[in-house]
C-alpha cells in the first residue's frame, strides 16, 4: 500500500469540493431533511481532510479526530431528527421557510 | 499504481454520487446516493491507509447515521407529492445565488489548497496504533465523547418522548 | 494520571460524577425537586473544587491545561449556571410532569464549557464546544409543544453545525499545514509552516476565525442572535449568553495567544473589521428593539465587538510581556462583568416576565411595581452603558486603557460611537420603567422579600460591588 | 461738612425702598410727604453744602470702601466734590423738589401711586450717584441705574403695550451709547490703569500730546456715551416716544436731568477732550447738526409734548456746540438756564394736559389765555427763555455759546451761522406753540383748575426762568479760564437779533395769519417736506429698515435652533441604518445561511489577498 | 474626612427623604431642606476654624497641603486610583453656592410636585450629592466618577416629573453630557498613559498629573477631550441644544438645580482641569475658544428673543451668560478669571430666580406660552415686581452681581483680544433686548383676556423669603463683591502661573 503517489492539495481538493457541495446543500435545499443530510456531507468533508492530512503527517492523530468527528455528527443527527420529528408534528410541514415567526 | 489509480476513481464516484445526492427530490434516492458515497470515501481511507478509519466509515457512518436516516423518513411517509413538492422548492431561481456563492468559495478553496505540496501516504496507520494514541493521550477525549454521546441520546430522548406516548 | 493531576481536573470530575448521580437519580425516582437539589448541590461543590484545584495547576494530558484564570472563568460559568437553575425552577416546575432531563442537559453543557474553557488542545476545543452545544438544541426545545423555541432550536442547529464544520475544516487545513494538533504545538510550528506554505494556513485561520465567529455572534455571522435568544425560554437565553459565549471566548482567547496566531496580518485586519462592525451593527440593531430579550441580543454582539478589541490588542502587545497580562485582565474584567450584567439582566426579565414575550410595555412602570427589580435592572442596563460605579465602567476603562496602550484608534472610535449609540436604547428601558403607570397612588405591595428579589438584590449588590471596590477581584484575576 | 455728603444720594434711595416694599400699607399722603420729602430735604442739604462750598470752595473728596479690587483694578465707592458737581446737583435737588411737588397732584388719581414715586426718587438717587461718583465705573452704575429708573417710568402706563415698547426703545437705545461707553472705559483702564476721574487725567496729560489717536478713540467712545444720554444726533430717536411717560417724568428726566448727563460727562473729562481737537470738533458738528436737525423737526408736530422733546434736543444740541468749541462754563450755564424754562414749559404742558383731560394735539387747544392765566403766563416766560429773547436766561446762556462758537479757531463762523439758524427756528417754533394754544378761538375748555401744589413750581420756575441768567457758576476751578474776548459789534447785534425776528415771523405766519403758509403746504414738495420733518427726518423709518425689522426676522427664523439640525440628521442617519439592519433579519434560515457564507468568503478572499500580496 | 461626610450627609439625606413619604406627603420637602441646611452648617462650622481660609493665602495647585482641606484614601492601587477629595477657594465657592441654590431648588418645588415626593426629593438630594462630588474630587477617576453620577438623578427627575415632552429631552440631556464624557474618560486614561511613560507608574491624582511632559499634539488632543466635555456641559455654543429641552421640560426645582449648579460643573471644569494641565495647548486654542465664547453669546441672545415660551427664553439667556464665562476662562488673565468666578455665583442666583418665577407662573397658569399670559403685572404685582429686578439683574444693571462679571470678563478680555471684546459688549446690547422682550411679554401689556384674573394668586410669603435671599445675594455680590473675590483669588493667584501667559500677572 505504499507507493501510492497521490499528492496531499489533490485530496484537500477533494474534500474542499465535498465542504462546499454540502454547503451548497444547505443554502439550497428547504427540506430539513436534506439540509441535515448536507450537513453530514461537510463533517464528512472535514473528516476526510483530516484522515488525509493524518496520513500526510503518518500520525494517528488525523484518525483520533475522524472518531471524535464520528461521534458529534451521530449525536448531531440524533438531537437534529429528534426536532425533525417534533417540527412535523407541530407544523405539518418539513419547509424551513415557514419557520420565520421572528423577525426584525 | 495501482491504489492511485483506485484512489481517483474512488474520489470520482464519491463527488459524482454527492452532487446527485443533492440534487435527488425524493428523499430515499438522495439517501442511497449518499450511502455510495459515504463507501467511495471509506475506499479513499483504506487506500490512503487508515484502515480503521475506513472500518468506521462503513460500519458507522453509512451503516448506523444513514440507517437512522432511513428510518425517519420512513417515519415520515414523505410519498410522492413530497417530490412534487421537492421539485417546486427547485426551480433555478432559488439555487442560482447559492450557487454562485459556493463556486466561489469552491475557487478560493482550490486557489488556498492549490499551493501545498507533498505526498498523502506515509504508509498505513494501523489501528493498533491509533487505539494506543486513543487510549494515550486522548483518554480524556473518549470521556467527553461518552458525555457527548449522552447528551446527544438524553437531547434525542426528550424530544421523542411526546411521540411515543401519543402513538402508545 | 497521577494524583495531582486528577485533582487539577477535580471540576471536572466533580461535575461529570453529579451527572452521573442524576441518570441513576433519575432511573430510582421521577422527581423533580430532589433533581434540582442534586444538580445544586453538585454545582456548588464544583465551585469548591475549581477553588481547591487552584492550587495544582498543571498541564494535564495534552488536552487540558489547567491554570487559575481558566479555573476562575470555570467558577463563574458554574456561577452562571447556578443562575440559571434559580431562574428556571419556577418556568419548570409549573409544567409538573416529569422534566428532570432538563436539569441534565445544564450540566452537561456546564460541564463541556468548563472543558472549553480549560481546553489547549484543538480535541478537546471541539469536544467542549460541541458537548456545550447539543446539550443546549435539546434545552432550547425543551417546552416541545409551542413554535417559537422549536424553530430557535433548529435554526440554532443546523447553524453552529455549519459553524462547527467551517471550524473544522479550517483546523483540518492547520493540521495539515502544521502537522500538530495542540496549541502549543501549532504555536511553535506555525511560522514554519507560515514560510513553507502560507496559503494553507492563512485559509486556515480564516476558517477557524469564521466557525469562533458563529459561536460569538460576531457580525457577519450574527443573525442568528436574537431569533435564538428570543425563541429559548429565558432561563436558557440566560445560559446562551452568559456560559457558551464566556467559554467560547476564553477558548479562542487561549487558542489566539498559545498558538501565537497574532503574527499574522490577515487575521488581525480581519478581526478589526469584524470587531468594529459588531460594535456598530449590534448598537444599530437594538436601537429601537421593542422586545427586551432581543435587545439583550443584540447589546450581546456589540459586547463581544467590544471584547474583540482586546484580541485586536493583543497583536500589537506581543512585544512587551508586561502589557501582555493588561490585555489578560482587560479581558477578564470585561467578561466578568458583562456576565454578571447578563445575569442580572435576564434573571430580572425571567423574573417580571417568565414565559411570556419581553415586550417593553410589560416593564412600563416597573419602578413603582417591583422597585427591586426594577433597581437590579437599572443598575445592569447602567452597567451595559458604562456608567461608572458599575463593573461594566470597570470594563470600559480597562478596554480604553488598552486600546490607549495598543494605539487602536479605529477601535477605540468604534467604542465612543457605539457606546454613544447604546445609552439611547438602554435609557429607553430605564425611562420605560420609570414611567408613572396610571394611578400614582398604587403604593408597592409589600409581599414578603420572595427569593426572586433576594436574586435580583444579590446580582445588583455584585454589579455594583465590582464597580465601586475593584480591587481584590483585579488581585484575583491578575495572579 | 463732608460727612454727611453721602446722605444726599442715600435719602431717596432709601424713601424709594421704603415705597417699594410697603406700596400696599402707605396712605396717599404719607407716599407724597415721603417721596416729596426726601428729595426737598436733599435739596436742603445741597443748600447747604453750596452754602460753605462758596465759602472754602475746594474740592471734597470721600472714599467709603473700594467697590473690587483685582489686581491693579480697584474702583472704589467714593463721591467728589467741585464746582461743576455742586451746579448739577443743584440743579437735579432743586428743579428734581419742584417736579416732585407737581407730580404729587398730577398723579393724584393714578392708582400706583406709590411706585411712580418709588421710581422717581429711585432716579434722583441714580443721577445724584453719576454727579458726584469719582470714577468712572461708579459713574456707569448712575448712568445705568438713570437708563433703568427712565425705561420704568416711561413705561408706568404698562398696561398699554405701546408705552412698553417706547419704554424699550429708550432703553436699548441708550444701552448702545452705554456700550460704547463702557468701550470707552476698557480702553481707559488698559491704557492708563486707573478710572479715577482726577488721576485719569492727569496721566492722559502726562502720557499723551495733543492729537494722538487714542485720546481721540476715547474721546469718540465717551461722546457716544453721552450721545445716546442725551438724545443727540445718531441716538437721539428714542426722546420723542418716550413722551409716552407722565408729563412730570418728561419734565425731570427728559428735560433737566438725565439727558444732560452726556454733556456733565464731558464737561468732567473735558482734560481728555482737550487732548484732541478734532474730536471737539466732532462734538461741536454733531451738536449743530443735532439742533438744526431738532429744530426742523419740531416746527411740523402737532403734539405738544413732543415738540417741546424736541425743542429739548435742540437745546442740547447746543450745549454741544459749546462744548465742542471749548466754552465749557457757557455750555454748564446753558445747561442749568435750559432746565430751569424746559421743566417750566413741560409742567406747563403738564398743566394743560391735566386740565384739558389728556389732550395733547395743539390744534385742538386754542384761546387758553383767559381761562388758565398761570399756565400762560409761565408759558410765554419759558417760551421766551427758550427762544433767547433779550432779559431772559436763555439769552445769557444761547449768546455766550454763539460767541464763543463764533471765535473757534477753523470753522469758528460757520458755527456761529448754523447756531443762528436753529436760533431762529426756536424762536418761531416756541412762539408757533404759544399763540396756537393760548391765542385763536378756544376749541376746548378745562374742566379743572390747577390746585396750589401745580401752580408753586410753576411760578418759582418762572421766576428762576428770568433771574436764572445772573447767577455766576463757582467753576472757575473746574475748567481752564477762557480768554473770552470779544469779537466786532455787530456780532453780538445779530446775534441779539435773530430770536426777536423770528417770534415776529411766528406771530405774521400763526398768529395774524397776514403771511399765509398755505402755498407752501399745499404743494406737493412742500406737503413732502412737513412729512419728512415731521416724521423725524425719516431717520426713525432709517433704524427700523437698517436694524431693527432684520433681528426680528433673524430671530423668528432662528427661533427653532438650527445648530440642533446637525444634531437631529445624527439621529436620523442612525434610525435609517436601523430599520435597514433590521429589515435583513428575515427570520429565515436561509438568509442567515448565505451572510456566514458571504462572512466567510470575505474572509478567504481577505486572506488570500493578504497572502497572494505578501508572497 | 470633611469633604466626604458632607457628601455622606446628603445621600444618606436622600434616603431618609424617600423613606419618609410613608410618614406623609410632606414631610420629604422638610427632610431634605433640614438636610441641606445642616450639610451648610456642618461645612461652615468646619471652615470657621480654618486659620489658612481666614488669612486667605493662596493654594497653589500642584502641592496639596497649601490647600483648605484635603483627604486622600486609596482606592484602587493596582491604577493609583485614591479617593482624594480637596477644597481650595474656587470649590469652595461653588460649594456654597451648590447648598445655598440647593435650599432654593426645594423652597422652589414646595407646592408644584404631586407625586412620589419623597423620591423627588431624594433625587434632589443625590443631584446635590453628586455635584459637590464634582467641584471636591481631585484624582481624575472620581473626577469623572461623580461627573457621570450626577447625571443619573438629574435625568430621573425630568424623565419622571418633567412636563409634556420629557423622555425626548431627559434622554438628550443624559445622551449629550455621557457621550462627551466619554471623551474625557478617554483623554483622562492617555493623559495617565503618557504619565505612566515618564514616571513609570500609574497614578490619576490632579496633583501629579499636573505637570506631565508630552509632545504638542498630543497635549492638543487631550486637552481638546477635556475642553469638548466641559463645553458640552457649559454650555458652548454648538454644543448647547440640550440646554433648552432640558429646561422647559424640567420640574421647576430641576431647572433650578440644572441651571443654577449643574451648569458652573462645566465653567470649574474649565478651570480647574482644562487649562492648567495642559498650558500651551490651551494657548492655541484660545482664539478658537474665544471665538465660540463670543457665538455663544451673540447666538444665545438672538435666539432668546425669538423664543416665545418662557423657561426656553430664560434657558437661551443663561446660554448667552454662560458664552461670557468661555471668555473669562479662555482669556486667562486675574481679571477675566475673576469674572467668570463671579459670573458663576451671580449667573446662578439671576437665572435659578427667573426659573422659579417661571415654574410658579407654570404652576398658576398651566403654560410657559407668552402669548397666552400678558399683563400679568396687574394681577400678581409682588411676582412682577420680583420678575422686573431679576430680569434687570440679568441683563447686566450695574450695582448687581452680574455687572461686576461681565465688566471684569470684558476688562480681562480687552487686553488679550479688543475686538473680540467689542463684540462680546454686543452681548450687553443683546442681552437687554431678550430681557426687556421678556418682561414686557409678559408681565406688562393689556391684560390677556383669557386668564381670569382672580384665580391667580400672587407670590406667598415662602416664596418672597427665597426670592429676599436671592434679591440681596445679588445686591451684594454688586456693591461689596470683595469678599467672594478674595477666595477667589486664593486659587486664581497660583492657577494663573499654570496657566498660558496671560497678558496680566
Amino acid at each position: 500500500m505504499n507507493e501510492l503517489a497521490v499528492p496531499l492539495n489533490h485530496l484537500l481538493f477533494l474534500s474542499g469540493l465535498l465542504f462546499s457541495i454540502g454547503m451548497l446543500g444547505v443554502m439550497i435545499r428547504r427540506n430539513i431533511i436534506f439540509i441535515l443530510m448536507s450537513i453530514e456531507v461537510m463533517l464528512n468533508a472535514c473528516a476526510l481532510a483530516f484522515v488525509g492530512a493524518g496520513a500526510h503527517w503518518g500520525q494517528p492523530d488525523g484518525q483520533v479526530m475522524y472518531v471524535m468527528i464520528l461521534s458529534i455528527a451521530a449525536a448531531e443527527v440524533a438531537v437534529g431528527l429528534g426536532l425533525v420529528l417534533q417540527i412535523q408534528r407541530r407544523f405539518k410541514t418539513l419547509d424551513m421557510d415557514q419557520a420565520n415567526r421572528m423577525r426584525g | 499504481m495501482l491504489e492511485t489509480t483506485i484512489f481517483y476513481i474512488s474520489a470520482a464516484v464519491a463527488l459524482a454520487a454527492t452532487i446527485l445526492a443533492m440534487t435527488r427530490t425524493n428523499a430515499i434516492h438522495a439517501l442511497i446516493y449518499l450511502i455510495v458515497s459515504l463507501l467511495a470515501i471509506a475506499v479513499i481511507f483504506f487506500v490512503v491507509g487508515a484502515p480503521f478509519a475506513a472500518a468506521l466509515e462503513v460500519v458507522i457512518y453509512a451503516g448506523a447515521i444513514m440507517v437512522l436516516f432511513v428510518f425517519v423518513i420512513m417515519m415520515l411517509n414523505l410519498g410522492e407529492e413530497g417530490d412534487a413538492r421537492e421539485r417546486k422548492w427547485l426551480e433555478p431561481s432559488i439555487w442560482i445565488g447559492p450557487a454562485t456563492l459556493s463556486v466561489v468559495l469552491l475557487i478560493e478553496l482550490i486557489f488556498l489548497i492549490g499551493s501545498v505540496e507533498g505526498q498523502v501516504s506515509q504508509g498505513v496507520v494501523s489501528a493498533k496504533m491509533v487505539g494506543i494514541s486513543l487510549f494515550g493521550p486522548y483518554v480524556l477525549a473518549v470521556e467527553l465523547a461518552s458525555m457527548l454521546l449522552l447528551a446527544g441520546m438524553v437531547g434525542a430522548f426528550h424530544l421523542g418522548r411526546r411521540l411515543l406516548e401519543k402513538r402508545a | 494520571m497521577t494524583l495531582s493531576k486528577l485533582i487539577a481536573l477535580a471540576p471536572i470530575l466533580i461535575l461529570s460524577i453529579t451527572i452521573i448521580v442524576l441518570v441513576l437519580h433519575a432511573s430510582l425516582k421521577r422527581d423533580h425537586k430532589s433533581a434540582w437539589y442534586v444538580s445544586a448541590l453538585g454545582l456548588l461543590i464544583t465551585i469548591w473544587g475549581s477553588y481547591y484545584a487552584s492550587g495544582y495547576a498543571q498541564q494535564v494530558t495534552v488536552l487540558l491545561k489547567v491554570d487559575n484564570w481558566g479555573l476562575l472563568f470555570s467558577a463563574l460559568i458554574v456561577v452562571s449556571t447556578l443562575t440559571t437553575l434559580a431562574i428556571s425552577r419556577d418556568v419548570f416546575l409549573a409544567e409538573g410532569n416529569r422534566k428532570e432531563e432538563y436539569y441534565l442537559l445544564i450540566l452537561l453543557s456546564t460541564l463541556g464549557a468548563i472543558v472549553l474553557c480549560q481546553s489547549s488542545h484543538i480535541v478537546s476545543l471541539l469536544l467542549g464546544m460541541e458537548l456545550m452545544g447539543i446539550a443546549v438544541y435539546a434545552m432550547i426545545a425543551f417546552p416541545e409543544e409551542d413554535a417559537l423555541p422549536l424553530e430557535a432550536s433548529i435554526k440554532y442547529l443546523i447553524l453552529s453545525a455549519c459553524a462547527s464544520a467551517m471550524l473544522l475544516f479550517g483546523f483540518a487545513l492547520l493540521y495539515a499545514a502544521t502537522g500538530d494538533l495542540s496549541y502549543a504545538g501549532i504555536g511553535s510550528k506555525v511560522a514554519s509552516a507560515y514560510e513553507s506554505n502560507p496559503m494553507l494556513v492563512v485559509a486556515g485561520t480564516a476558517m477557524v476565525l469564521s466557525g469562533i465567529g458563529f459561536k460569538l455572534s460576531l457580525v457577519p455571522f450574527h443573525m442568528w442572535t436574537p431569533d435564538v435568544y428570543e425563541g429559548a425560554p429565558t432561563p436558557v437565553t440566560n445560559f446562551l449568553a452568559t456560559v457558551s459565549k464566556g467559554a467560547m471566548f476564553v477558548a479562542l482567547t487561549r487558542l489566539f495567544l498559545d498558538g501565537k496566531f497574532y503574527q499574522f496580518p490577515s487575521l488581525i485586519v480581519a478581526l478589526t473589521l469584524i470587531s468594529v462592525a459588531s460594535m456598530l451593527v449590534g448598537n444599530l440593531l437594538a436601537l429601537r428593539q421593542e422586545n427586551v430579550k432581543r435587545l439583550l441580543a443584540y447589546s450581546s454582539i456589540a459586547h463581544f465587538g467590544y471584547l474583540l478589541m482586546v484580541i485586536v490588542g493583543f497583536s500589537s502587545l506581543k512585544e512587551t510581556g508586561e502589557i501582555l497580562n493588561l490585555g489578560r485582565d482587560a479581558l477578564t474584567f470585561y467578561l466578568a462583568a458583562y456576565i454578571l450584567s447578563t445575569l442580572a439582566a435576564i434573571a430580572v426579565v425571567a423574573n417580571v416576565v417568565g414565559e411570556k414575550t419581553a415586550h417593553i410595555e410589560a416593564f412600563t412602570g416597573l419602578f413603582w411595581k417591583q422597585p427591586l427589580q426594577a433597581a437590579a435592572l437599572m443598575v445592569a442596563m447602567l452597567s451595559f452603558a458604562g456608567i461608572p460605579l458599575t463593573a461594566g465602567f470597570m470594563g470600559k476603562f480597562y478596554l480604553i486603557t488598552l486600546g490607549l496602550d495598543a494605539g487602536l484608534w479605529l477601535l477605540l472610535s468604534g467604542l465612543i460611537i457605539g457606546s454613544a449609540i447604546g445609552i439611547y436604547y438602554y435609557l429607553r428601558l430605564i425611562f420605560a420603567m420609570s414611567s408613572p403607570l396610571g394611578d400614582p397612588s398604587v403604593v408597592p405591595s409589600k409581599h414578603s422579600l420572595s427569593w426572586r428579589d433576594a436574586l435580583a438584590f444579590v446580582l445588583l449588590l455584585s454589579v455594583l460591588y465590582m464597580g465601586s471596590w475593584p480591587q481584590p477581584f483585579i488581585d484575583f484575576a491578575g495572579v | 461738612m463732608t460727612d454727611y455728603i453721602w446722605l444726599i444720594p442715600i435719602l431717596p434711595l432709601i424713601s424709594s425702598i421704603t415705597l417699594m416694599l410697603g406700596s400696599a400699607y402707605l396712605g396717599r399722603s404719607v407716599i407724597a410727604t415721603l417721596g416729596v420729602g426726601s428729595v426737598g430735604l436733599a435739596a436742603v442739604l445741597t443748600g447747604a453744602l453750596a452754602y460753605n462750598f462758596l465759602h472754602a470752595p475746594e474740592p471734597i473728596h470721600v472714599v467709603y470702601w473700594t467697590w473690587m479690587q483685582v489686581g491693579q483694578f480697584d474702583p472704589s465707592i467714593a463721591f467728589y466734590f467741585d464746582g461743576l458737581t455742586l451746579v448739577m446737583m443743584s440743579v437735579i435737588t432743586g428743579v428734581g423738589f419742584l417736579i416732585h411737588l407737581f407730580s404729587s397732584e398730577f398723579m393724584e388719581h393714578d392708582n400706583s401711586y406709590a411706585r411712580y414715586f418709588a421710581y422717581l426718587n429711585m432716579f434722583v438717587a441714580a443721577m445724584l450717584i453719576l454727579v458726584l461718583a469719582d470714577n468712572l465705573l461708579l459713574m456707569y452704575l448712575g448712568w445705568e441705574g438713570v437708563g433703568t429708573c427712565s425705561y420704568l417710568l416711561v413705561g408706568f402706563w404698562y398696561q398699554h403695550s405701546a408705552n412698553g415698547r417706547a419704554a424699550r426703545k429708550a432703553f436699548i437705545v441708550t444701552r448702545i451709547g452705554d456700550t460704547a461707553m463702557a468701550i470707552g472705559l476698557l480702553v481707559l483702564f488698559t491704557e492708563l490703569g486707573t478710572l479715577n476721574i482726577q488721576d485719569l487725567v492727569a496721566a492722559a496729560q502726562a502720557k499723551w500730546q495733543v492729537g494722538d489717536v487714542i485720546p481721540l478713540l476715547i474721546c469718540v467712545l465717551l461722546l457716544a456715551g453721552a450721545a445716546g444720554k442725551s438724545a443727540q444726533l445718531p441716538l437721539h430717536t428714542w426722546l420723542p416716544d418716550a413722551m409716552a411717560g407722565p408729563t412730570p417724568v418728561s419734565a425731570l428726566i427728559h428735560a433737566a436731568t438725565m439727558v444732560t448727563a452726556g454733556v456733565y460727562l464731558i464737561a468732567r473729562t473735558h482734560g481728555l477732550f482737550l487732548l484732541s481737537p478734532d474730536a471737539m470738533t466732532v462734538v461741536a458738528v454733531v451738536g449743530l447738526l443735532t439742533s438744526l436737525v431738532a429744530a426742523f423737526t419740531a416746527l411740523a408736530q402737532h403734539d405738544i409734548k413732543r415738540i417741546l422733546a424736541y425743542s429739548t434736543i435742540s437745546q442740547i444740541g447746543y450745549m454741544f456746540l459749546a462744548l465742542g468749541v471749548g466754552a465749557w462754563t457757557a455750555g454748564v450755564f446753558h445747561l442749568m438756564t435750559h432746565a430751569f424754562f424746559k421743566a417750566l414749559l413741560f409742567l406747563g404742558s403738564g398743566a394743560i394736559i391735566h386740565c384739558l383731560h389728556h389732550e395733547h394735539d395743539i390744534f385742538k387747544m386754542g384761546g387758553l389765555r383767559s381761562r388758565m392765566p398761570v399756565t400762560f403766563w409761565s408759558f410765554l416766560i419759558g417760551s421766551a427763555a427758550l427762544a433767547a429773547l433779550p432779559l431772559t436766561s436763555g439769552f445769557f446762556s444761547k449768546d455766550l455759546i454763539l460767541l464763543q462758537a463764533y471765535q473757534q479757531a477753523n470753522i469758528g463762523p460757520l458755527l456761529w451761522v448754523g447756531g443762528l439758524g436753529g436760533a431762529l427756528l426756536t424762536a418761531i417754533y416756541s412762539f408757533r406753540l404759544v399763540f396756537i394754544v393760548f391765542f385763536g378761538h378756544a376749541n376746548t375748555s378745562p374742566d379743572r383748575e390747577i390746585g396750589w401744589r401745580m401752580a408753586i413750581p410753576l411760578i418759582l420756575l418762572c421766576a428762576l426762568s428770568l433771574i436764572g441768567g445772573y447767577f455766576s457758576l463757582p467753576v472757575e476751578k473746574v475748567f481752564p479760564i477762557d480768554d473770552n474776548q470779544h469779537p466786532d459789534q455787530w456780532v453780538e447785534l445779530v446775534s441779539i437779533s435773530i430770536p426777536i425776528f423770528g417770534v415776529f415771523l411766528a406771530y405774521l405766519l400763526f398768529l395774524g395769519r397776514q403771511l399765509d403758509p398755505g402755498f407752501l403746504i399745499e404743494s406737493a414738495s412742500g406737503r413732502w417736506l412737513k412729512q419728512f420733518w415731521y416724521s423725524g427726518w425719516k431717520i426713525d423709518r432709517l433704524y427700523d429698515l437698517a436694524l431693527v425689522n432684520p433681528y426680528y426676522w433673524i430671530a423668528t427664523i432662528a427661533r427653532n435652533e438650527p445648530v440642533d439640525k446637525f444634531y437631529q440628521s445624527i439621529v436620523i442617519t442612525n434610525q435609517t441604518l436601523n430599520a435597514a439592519l433590521s429589515k435583513m433579519q428575515t427570520g429565515r434560515m436561509r438568509g442567515y445561511i448565505v451572510s456566514m457564507v458571504i462572512g466567510l468568503i470575505g474572509f478567504l478572499g481577505l486572506s488570500l489577498f493578504f497572502v497572494a500580496g505578501a508572497v | 474626612m470633611v469633604l466626604v461626610n458632607l457628601i455622606l450627609i446628603l445621600l444618606l439625606g436622600g434616603v431618609v427623604a424617600a423613606v419618609s413619604e410613608r410618614v406623609s406627603s410632606t414631610t420629604p420637602r422638610q427632610v431634605a431642606l433640614l438636610v441641606i441646611v445642616l450639610a451648610f452648617l456642618y461645612l461652615v462650622s468646619e471652615l470657621s476654624g480654618l486659620d489658612s481660609l481666614n488669612q486667605l493665602q493662596p493654594s497653589t495647585p500642584n502641592d496639596p497641603n497649601s490647600w483648605l482641606i484635603h483627604f486622600k484614601a486609596s482606592w484602587i492601587p493596582a491604577f493609583g486610583i485614591s479617593i482624594e477629595f480637596a477644597l481650595d477657594g474656587l470649590s469652595l465657592l461653588m460649594v456654597l453656592l451648590t447648598l445655598v441654590l440647593g435650599a432654593i431648588a426645594v423652597s422652589a418645588s414646595w407646592t408644584d410636585i404631586t407625586e412620589r415626593h419623597g423620591f423627588f426629593e431624594a433625587n434632589l438630594l443625590w443631584t446635590i450629592a453628586g455635584v459637590l462630588g464634582v467641584f471636591m474630587a481631585l484624582d481624575l477617576f472620581l473626577f469623572f466618577l461623580f461627573w457621570e453620577v450626577m447625571l443619573i438623578p438629574m435625568y430621573f427627575l425630568i424623565a419622571i416629573w418633567g412636563h409634556e415632552n420629557r423622555g425626548y429631552a431627559a434622554m438628550k440631556f443624559f445622551i449629550f453630557t455621557q457621550a462627551s464624557g466619554l471623551l474625557m474618560l478617554v483623554a483622562t486614561l492617555a493623559l495617565v498613559a503618557v504619565y505612566r511613560d515618564s514616571m513609570g507608574h500609574y497614578s490619576f491624582s490632579y496633583f501629579d498629573l499636573l505637570n506631565t511632559p508630552m509632545a504638542k499634539n498630543t497635549a492638543w488632543w487631550l486637552m481638546l477631550g477635556f475642553f469638548v466635555a466641559f463645553v458640552v456641559k457649559l454650555p458652548g455654543f454648538p454644543f448647547h441644544t440640550w440646554l433648552p429641552d432640558a429646561h422647559t421640560q424640567a420640574p421647576t426645582a430641576g431647572s433650578v438645580i440644572l441651571a443654577g449648579i449643574l451648569l458652573k460643573t462645566g465653567a470649574y471644569g474649565l478651570i480647574r482641569f482644562t487649562v492648567p494641565l495642559f498650558p500651551d495647548a490651551a494657548l492655541e486654542f484660545s482664539n478658537v475658544a474665544l471665538t465660540l465664547g463670543v457665538a455663544g453669546i451673540i447666538y444665545g441672545a438672538v435666539l432668546a428673543f425669538g423664543q416665545t415660551d418662557f423657561k426656553r427664553l430664560v434657558a437661551y439667556s443663561s446660554v448667552s451668560h454662560m458664552g461670557f464665562i468661555l471668555l473669562g476662562v479662555y482669556a486667562w488673565n486675574e481679571l477675566a478669571l475673576q469674572g467668570a468666578v463671579m459670573q458663576m455665583v451671580a449667573h446662578g442666583f439671576s437665572t435659578a430666580a427667573l426659573f422659579m418665577i417661571a415654574g410658579s407662573l407654570q404652576e398658576r397658569l398651566h403654560t410657559r406660552e407668552m402669548p397666552k399670559m400678558s399683563g400679568l403685572w396687574q394681577s400678581m404685582p409682588r411676582m412682577g415686581a420680583m420678575a422686573m429686578f431679576f430680569v434687570l439683574a440679568s441683563l447686566g444693571l450695574p450695582g448687581l452681581g452680574n455687572f461686576v462679571a461681565e465688566f471684569l470678563v470684558l476688562l480681562g478680555l480687552f487686553q488679550v483680544n479688543p475686538w473680540l471684546t467689542v463684540l462680546a459688549s454686543m452681548g450687553l446690547i443683546t442681552g437687554a433686548i431678550y430681557s426687556l422682550m421678556l418682561m414686557q411679554r409678559s408681565f406688562q401689556g393689556e391684560p390677556n383676556p383669557q386668564l381670569e384674573t382672580k384665580t391667580l394668586t400672587d407670590f406667598g410669603s415662602r416664596e418672597l423669603l427665597t426670592m429676599a435671599v436671592m434679591v440681596i445675594a445679588l445686591v451684594v455680590l454688586g456693591i461689596y463683591p470683595q469678599p467672594v473675590l478674595d477666595i477667589a483669588q486664593m486659587t486664581i493667584a497660583s492657577t494663573l502661573k499654570f496657566g498660558l501667559p496671560g497678558a496680566m500677572p
